[in-house]
């Protein structure tokens, strides 16, 4: 399994803040996404391109292509706006 | 030396440049940032504010970003501290404060520190204007100062 | 809005950068630089040190800097304390705070007073060390942080 | 008549903090200086240009070629060292 988190902006579009997802099948950020948006609707507009999103796995900030493995924390974001 | 803290509570500017400077005769600057809540935004009045933040992974890129200070300048300190939660207008948000042997590096690391905070750290700000809530759009601004930074 | 001290007594930190954001829920950003006696220079040990100045043309000279800051960046407030007198390692000698609606010229300016008031404000400095006391020279340094803001 | 003033290291080394002098003859800050290098012994080394010294006319930092009038205040002093 993997935990999926989603915060700010993304997190009320989407109306989650966590999920567990089965990691089979998952190589890398970019197969999350890709599972993401195959929900349709709210799911497909966020992670459809339109809307920047920026990810982390494990509370490190990553582009797609990173891999990922069972236990890994994913976390989709808008670009941060602290300080 | 170095501290980093994510806290609700509001923070005593006096006491963080205070314990930074203490009992080390070597300093002999000390640089610091506080960034302060302003009552308007895009021209809009605003009330209030919440900060919303990702716990554990905020504490990392702080400390990360604080560690490439460290390796970048001969620094004698950094303190970061970051508030999140409800805000008011005149409310610090943040303070960054550095210390040095001489000024050119604490002021440098300092504004390295902000600028990579602003576009690396996973905090969000929420404001209250008179037509209701709204999340505030990061800055092309702040993009442009951390990438005076890439080496 | 603007405030320029020469004074034998400490300055109180937190004072001079609470006044100065007091009530202008239009800053978001406060910038100070506070140097502090140190108790080692060019290799030696210094007990104490005294500073001299040239009353009257010293606060000329950082009011004429303070303007001119505030010409080249869109500030609001400006804070200006040096001390004169006999210092003990760890005092504060000199606190500049800028503040300003966003953090770019806050920090621009706070650095660019301090720089100026290095080259151009009459004061000077002699030190106690272990061989006697000795009047501190000018660093090349300094000069060289000033030429950066020339136009 | 001219007020001169001397400050830190030059005060030393000259022994003197002020004076007055004749202000007839001193078209510049250049002439005042000629006019002290002239006394010779310890003033001739301060104001030979071997060592830096820096000048203001009524507390505005100038150089040599700065006209004086009667009344005006001239300091020299050594590079400054404040902050």
């Amino acid at each position: 399994m993997i935990k999926v988190l989603y915060f700010a902006r993304l997190r009320e579009q989407l109306e989650t803040a966590s999920e567990e997802m089965e990691s089979a099948g998952m190589e890398s950020v970019d197969s999350v996404i890709a599972s993401l948006k195959e929900r349709g609707g709210i799911w497909g507009d966020v992670f459809g391109g339109d809307q920047p999103v920026l990810m982390a796995v494990n509370q490190e900030m990553v582009d797609g292509s990173t891999k990922i493995n069972d236990g890994d924390e994913v976390a989709f974001f808008p670009p941060v706006t602290g300080g | 030396m170095n501290l980093v803290k994510v806290q609700a509570e509001p923070f005593d500017i006096a006491e963080v440049q205070d314990g930074l400077r203490a009992d080390n005769p070597a300093i002999g600057a000390v640089v610091s940032f506080v960034g302060l809540m302003r009552d308007m935004n895009e021209g809009d009045q605003v009330a209030t504010m919440t900060l919303e933040h990702y716990p554990g992974m905020t504490e990392k890129a702080l400390e990360a970003i604080v560690e490439e200070a460290d390796e970048r300048w001969e620094l004698m300190g950094i303190r970061v501290i970051h508030r999140v939660g409800d805000l008011n207008p005149l409310d610090p948000i943040v303070i960054v404060a550095v210390a040095s042997a001489h000024r050119g590096e604490a002021f440098q690391a300092c504004e390295f520190v902000i600028d990579y905070l602003k576009t690396r750290a996973p905090f969000w700000k929420k404001e209250k204007t008179p037509d209701g809530e709204r999340w505030v759009d990061a800055r092309h601004s702040d993009d442009d100062a951390e990438a005076r930074w890439k080496r």
